[in-house]
């Protein structure tokens, strides 16, 4: 049970996909602004990166080994992230346009976030079994969604402060985004802990 | 012993108050003009009823009230109306409003004053009657006072609280009101109480003020009226309406609802005795009690006439040469008076005059650190800072999410400030933004339907517009087909078919009124033919022609009706006006 | 190499079946969106983004058809908010941005044409033919339409000055600068 | 008179004051701090001092900002003396410069000066350090080290080598590395006997050092400069959390006094959590943020792989702050019966 813990704490704050291993910068950098959109979109992320993992470790296990077609593995990842992509944009067209206008480019751009598809490759990598899998990629996806978050309550701040006209908007946003890795870095060696 | 409550936050500068409480209220001698605005009051501005060259008499009707909520103005004095104009306001803006400049004639004559009995009429009666007299709440608000005196329909009126807390530093115009007319003030206490019918009548007033909680007690006891006459801790700003009803009935109003949905009601104290005045003496609003105070030589109060001119009024007292500016009000929410000109209003409750000494120039802005102090000290328990980090970067809707509403604007933030960052002028500027952009968007609403309804209406016309052109174009073809084969008929004498195109023309353009869109197709008919006229007289060097050039042009239509082509309507000799 | 080709297509049925479901169950009627981005819009219908009106502004603008800073009566404060509401970047305003005007008639001039009254989309204009007409300046949304119709040139704009009514405070003055 | 605007009358409060008498708070334990370390603690706080205002100055000169009113307010004094504090006495002179260069540049004018960096910017100076130095940042020489100024400054200007003898660790760093090192065989009980590092409580000349800070920081909260609320909650999340493990296996697990008298916790409770510009500011969001920063302080000083927590745990609640805010706004007047 612990083992499951820790995978799933690991995920989240010690090996933080965003802040740790940098993955997923793009919609981190783009739909940070407001506080709204992000828990939009950290929603977004960790339903598709859970149900990714899940349907990638089904594919890669019952499909892919096999038959031996471990050479398809990015290839079929990428086109079943693609459709739960889509997937959850019609969803989201419907149940909230704003949200949808305001995610814009981003959510198709799920498909392309990095840490979508790494997460299932990592997965893969690691040897981690279907419930591991699923620990990993939800945790993932949580930790996704509490830095987005974070994120965006600091960026609605610094939205307000006097900062120095050459490092306004992304520039500051990538220096905070950088002292938060910092802060991360507090979390090294907790997974370690025996 | 009456529980008091507390409210949270608020401040205690220093009160500066004895210094005008040394001699009684001064009754003012008359200025030498008198400017009265007309807009003195929260609600509709009141409409001019005289005009320059009319001699008033004091108490006279100047301004009637325009709509419920306003309140009417009358002439301070006797004298003459010499312009009704722009005048510089007593604003912080300096911007003018409308005016009614009188030059007094000196023997303050009063107009015919009829008392009534408040007792004895129905209560719409008394309303009225405190609306022409101009009854406002002279707390600062004014709020025309009629309009508070109604209860609530659904909730039932448990207290009346009367405001005699006066706790901005300076200001004692309410101290001595009360010390000297304890009496009047508690009758006019007394047509409140009738009007409204509450459980309790509770007078607050600071504990700074002991003279005056003795008079107002005594002045009850004497007239056998059942006030609790209670002495409120003194902390700034106690006197605000809100606080008062908290200390002394527990009871929040949040800026979303009006007191009386809560079963209390607060008047200021000087409105109940200018609603004595106006009941009892049939004496409308015309003078108020102002406190002369600051930097000047004789600080005291004054009983003056509304309309006087800052500068003869602070003439009064003397101000010392160092004096460098005066306030309208007190020094923690008045406001700079633009110019001297400026005059006394019905909110103009104390005068101070500033030096370099009385009021330092601030420190200037740091930027905030976020240290709370604002937090603690706002009696809305708001969060200043807050607000002033979204008012700063023009963020409103955050600043509506932070309550910037319920914001009384009473200045305890800015005064604990270790930043000393104007956080009132930051909250007033989001406020007037706000405002500006809500009236922005209900005119922008209103454009929408207009332009709505006015597309409707075309697409309409339009339609009608095709159907009786449709017709008319039927009626003309057939029209002009006769005509030409009267023409035809009889070339040698045109001047019938001529005649008849003439009275044809106004015929069309004289349609029947009702209709306006068979008035506009007619319109657009005429408009067609006389084009199609114009078009016909264009060779204006016909009515010179020779002989030979009239049979050639003959020849030629002869030639046009052979090949099927419509003659000209009129013959051109008769077509010129 | 065949089954790498049967197994891909048996994704891609799966999936696509799955996703042309979805397509006709969430299927998504109108758009809300319109309203929202007409509801910043001034309401003037003044024409000048190019659209007539400003409700089609709003739709081409919601078909990405139109930028977001082509309305002049909005201002640079429209513009921002367009930006906030679709999460675009604020743009600079495509024409300069003028003091909020009513529309003035000189009634010595006016002829009583009716063709300004024609052109007012808000009908902000009263008078009937050759009779002289007037502005009821509460309704005026300052678009300009009425102006160039006007056969003698007697309608102009007049900038609505600050009076009490529409006076504001003033953003605080940080006076900082160089206090040293 | 400033016409501006109302009110007319203030009080006598201003950001240079508040600042002094932090720094005034911070005397009893610096001068504990020169007792036990000696002068070379003073040449590291005037050094960051120095470098603060520096900095300070450049950038506010970058950013066309005046220079007179921010250079006097004090707080880029503040910053430094926390700096020097944090970083160990004998930490060559380039490792403290170059902290609080990162701290008033990156952390503070960056965001744009006094009031609005969202991190404190002395703790990032100390995590920028740790990371990027390990070493040098936890050698701490023994509290028995008796060694002249002048070798003391050589060391620190790196005219003499660091010697092994100077290269010890904190009372918390010794703990962790020695139940480390004796993994199961020594209990914690045994390892704090040796009274020559641990001391009475919580490491020798440590104790006072802390204390110092505790007094200063309950003299501040007497003044009303800060209030209760985010030093008793980060104490009482360290001391609950310490207090719980220590209870479930006191072998392995320090007392909640040897955790709250030893590393940062004194200073962090009293000079870092209290920090109005990074931390909370509604009373619910400080007590949210002081709990959890101490919780997390213990978390990492015991089970992480740094020797002390409380740079980190601030910073990561200095993330959260914000948010914290935005949920934990007080109900305002008028507005507290929900059923209104």
């Amino acid at each position: 049970m612990t083992h499951y813990l820790f995978i799933l704490l690991g995920a989240v704050l010690v090996n933080n996909v965003v802040l740790v291993k940098i993955l997923g910068l793009c919609p981190f950098m783009g739909v940070s602004k407001k506080l709204e959109t992000a828990f939009g979109m950290g929603a977004a992320t960790t339903f598709v990166l859970t149900v990714a993992t899940g349907a990638s470790y089904v594919i890669d296990h019952y499909l892919l080994m096999p038959f031996g077609l471990e050479y398809l593995r990015t290839l079929s990842f990428i086109v079943t992230i693609a459709a739960i992509v889509q997937l959850t944009e019609m969803v989201i067209q419907k149940t909230s346009p704003v949200l949808h206008q305001v995610l814009g480019i981003y959510l198709p751009l799920i498909t392309t976030n990095c840490a979508v598809l790494g997460v299932p490759l990592l997965n893969v990598a690691n040897g981690n079994d279907f419930v591991e899998s699923l620990l990993f990629g939800a945790g993932s996806a949580i930790g996704f969604s509490l830095v987005l978050v974070l994120f965006a309550g600091i960026r609605e701040r610094i939205e307000g402060a006097d900062v120095p006209v050459h490092f306004r908007g992304v520039a500051i946003a990538m220096i905070t985004a950088g002292l938060m890795s910092l802060a991360f870095m507090g979390f090294a060696g907790l997974d370690k802990y025996q | 012993m009456l529980q008091l409550f507390k409210f949270k936050g608020g401040v205690k500068p220093q009160t500066n108050k004895t210094q005008s409480v040394g001699e009684p209220i001064g009754v003012a001698p008359l200025p030498s003009r008198l400017f009265v605005p007309l807009h003195q009051s929260i609600g509709g501005t009141p409409r001019p009823l005289v005009a320059a060259g009319e001699r008033v008499l004091k108490g006279q009707l100047i301004g009637g009230a325009d709509g419920w909520i306003s309140a009417a103005v009358h002439a301070p004095t006797s004298g003459t109306v010499r312009a009704v104009a722009e005048h510089v306001a007593a604003h912080p803006s300096g911007l003018t409003t409308l005016s009614v400049e009188i030059e007094p004639d000196g023997r303050d004559e009063w107009i015919e004053r009829t008392p009534i009995d408040h007792g004895a009429l129905a209560p719409e009666r008394v309303r009225e009657r405190l609306r022409e007299a101009g009854v406002v709440g002279l707390g600062g608000a004014v709020f025309p006072t009629h309009g508070k005196l109604t209860a609530s329909k659904t909730v039932p009126m448990e207290e009346l609280v009367i405001n005699g807390a006066e706790c901005e530093p300076y200001i004692t115009c309410d101290d001595l009101l009360m010390r000297e007319r304890a009496e009047e003030i508690v009758r006019g206490v007394g047509v409140f109480r009738d009007l409204l019918q509450p459980k309790r009548v509770l007078i607050g007033i600071e504990d700074n003020k002991p003279e005056a909680v003795a008079a107002l007690q005594a002045a009850a006891a004497k007239l056998g009226e059942n006030f609790a006459v209670v002495a409120v801790p003194t902390r700034y700003p106690a006197g605000g309406a809100k606080q008062l009803i908290r200390v002394l009935t527990g009871k929040e109003v949040p800026s979303t609802k009006r007191s009386t949905d809560l079963g209390v009601q607060c008047f200021n104290v000087a409105t109940a005795y200018t609603a004595w005045r106006a009941v009892a003496h049939g004496e409308p609003v015309v003078s108020r009690i102002v406190t002369l105070t600051g930097n000047v030589e004789r600080p005291r109060n004054w009983e003056a006439l509304l309309g006087t001119p800052l500068a003869e009024f602070v003439a009064l007292g003397g101000p010392k040469p160092d004096t460098d500016g005066y306030l309208m009000g007190g020094p923690m929410m008045g406001f700079a008076m633009p110019t001297m000109d400026a005059p006394l209003v019905k909110a103009t409750n104390c005068i101070i005059a500033s030096s370099p000494a009385l009021f330092p120039p601030k420190a200037p802005e740091m930027p905030c650190i976020r240290c709370g102090e604002c937090a603690k000290v706002c009696p809305h328990e708001l969060q200043p800072f807050e607000l002033y980090w979204f008012a700063r970067a023009k963020n409103f809707g955050k600043t509506q999410e932070y309550h910037i509403f319920d914001c009384i604007e009473c200045g305890c933030c800015s005064f604990v400030c270790p930043s000393r960052i104007p956080l009132v002028q930051y909250f007033r500027f989001a406020k007037s933004e706000i405002w500006a952009r809500e009236k922005e968007k209900n005119a922008a609403d209103q454009a929408k339907a207009r332009f709505e309804w006015k597309t409707a209406r075309e697409e309409r016309e339009k339609a009608e517009k095709a159907e009786k052109l449709a017709k008319a174009a039927a009626a003309q073809a057939a029209k002009k087909a006769a005509e030409a084969a009267a023409a035809a008929a009889g070339e040698a004498a045109p001047a019938p078919a001529a005649a008849e195109a003439a009275t044809n023309v106004p015929a069309a353009t004289n349609p029947p009124l009702d209709a306006e869109a068979a008035k506009k197709a007619a319109i657009a008919a005429a408009l067609e033919r006389a084009r199609a006229q114009r078009a016909a007289v264009e060779p204006k060097n016909v009515d010179r022609l020779t002989p030979a050039q009239q049979k050639d042009i003959a020849e030629v239509d002869a030639r046009r009706q052979q090949a099927g082509i419509e003659a000209p309507p009129t013959a051109p000799e008769e077509s010129q006006p | 190499m065949i089954t790498a080709i049967a197994i891909m297509a048996l994704g891609a049925v799966v999936l696509g079946a799955a996703l042309g479901y979805a397509s006709i169950k969430f299927k998504v009627e109108g758009d809300p969106l319109v309203e929202k981005i007409e509801a910043i819009l001034p309401q003037t219908q003044c024409g000048q983004c190019g659209y007539p009106g400003c409700r089609p502004y709003a739709e081409a603008i919601n078909k990405g058809e139109a930028d977001i800073n082509l309305c002049p009566p909005g201002g640079a404060e429209g513009v921002q908010r367009l930006a906030d509401l679709l999460g675009r970047e604020v743009k600079p305003l495509d024409a300069e941005e003028k003091p909020k005007a009513i529309a003035f008639i000189d009634e010595q001039t006016c002829i009583g044409c009716t063709l300004c009254i024609q052109a007012c989309p808000v009908d902000a204009i009263v008078g009937a033919a050759k009779q002289m007409h007037t502005i009821v300046p509460e309704l005026c949304t300052g678009c300009e339409l009425c102006v160039p119709p006007c056969p003698v040139e007697c309608i102009s704009m007049e900038p609505i000055g600050e009076n009490l009514d529409n006076w504001k405070w003033k953003y605080p003055v940080i006076e900082l600068k160089k206090v040293a | 008179m400033d016409f501006s605007t109302p009110p007319y009358l203030l009080n006598n409060a201003s950001v240079q004051r508040v600042m002094l008498q932090v720094l005034a708070a911070l005397l009893p334990g610096i001068g504990a701090y020169v007792w036990i370390f000696g002068p070379i603690v003073l040449v590291q706080i005037a050094l960051a001092t120095a470098t603060a205002l520096a900095a300070e100055a450049a950038m506010l000169r970058l950013r066309e900002k005046p220079l007179a009113p921010f250079l006097t307010d004090g707080s880029a004094v503040v910053t430094a003396w926390l700096i020097a504090l944090a970083f160990p006495p004998l930490a060559p002179w380039w490792l403290i410069v170059t902290g609080t260069l990162f701290a008033v540049v990156i952390a503070k004018h960056l965001y744009g000066g006094l009031g609005q960096n969202p991190f404190n910017p002395a703790m990032i100076a100390f995590a920028v350090c740790i990371v990027s130095f390990p070493a040098l940042m936890s050698q701490w020489p023994p509290a028995a080290l008796d060694l002249g100024f002048a070798e003391q400054a050589r060391i620190v200007f790196g005219l003499a080598p660091r010697v092994d003898a100077i290269v010890g660790a904190t009372p918390l760093d010794a703990l962790k590395t020695g139940l480390k090192l004796e993994e199961g065989r020594v209990g914690v009980s045994q390892l704090l006997d040796n009274r020559e590092v641990f001391g009475a409580v919580a490491g020798r000349g440590w104790e006072w050092v802390t204390a110092g800070y505790l007094l200063g920081g309950l003299w501040l909260w007497r003044r009303g400069v800060v209030s209760w609320h985010a030093p008793l909650a980060f104490l009482a999340g360290l001391s609950l959390l310490a207090g719980g493990l220590w209870l479930y296996d006191p072998a392995q697990f320090a007392d909640p006094l040897f955790h709250l008298f030893s590393g940062g916790a004194m200073l962090g409770a009293w000079f870092i959590v209290t920090d109005p510009v990074s931390g909370c500011t509604t009373p619910k969001g400080k007590l949210i943020f002081g709990f959890s920063a101490g919780a997390l302080a213990y978390v990492i000083r015991v089970f992480g792989g740094y020797p002390d927590g409380v740079a980190f745990a601030v910073l990561l609640l200095n993330l959260c702050a914000p948010l914290i805010d935005v949920y934990t706004q007080p109900a305002i007047f008028g507005m507290k019966d929900k059923s209104r």
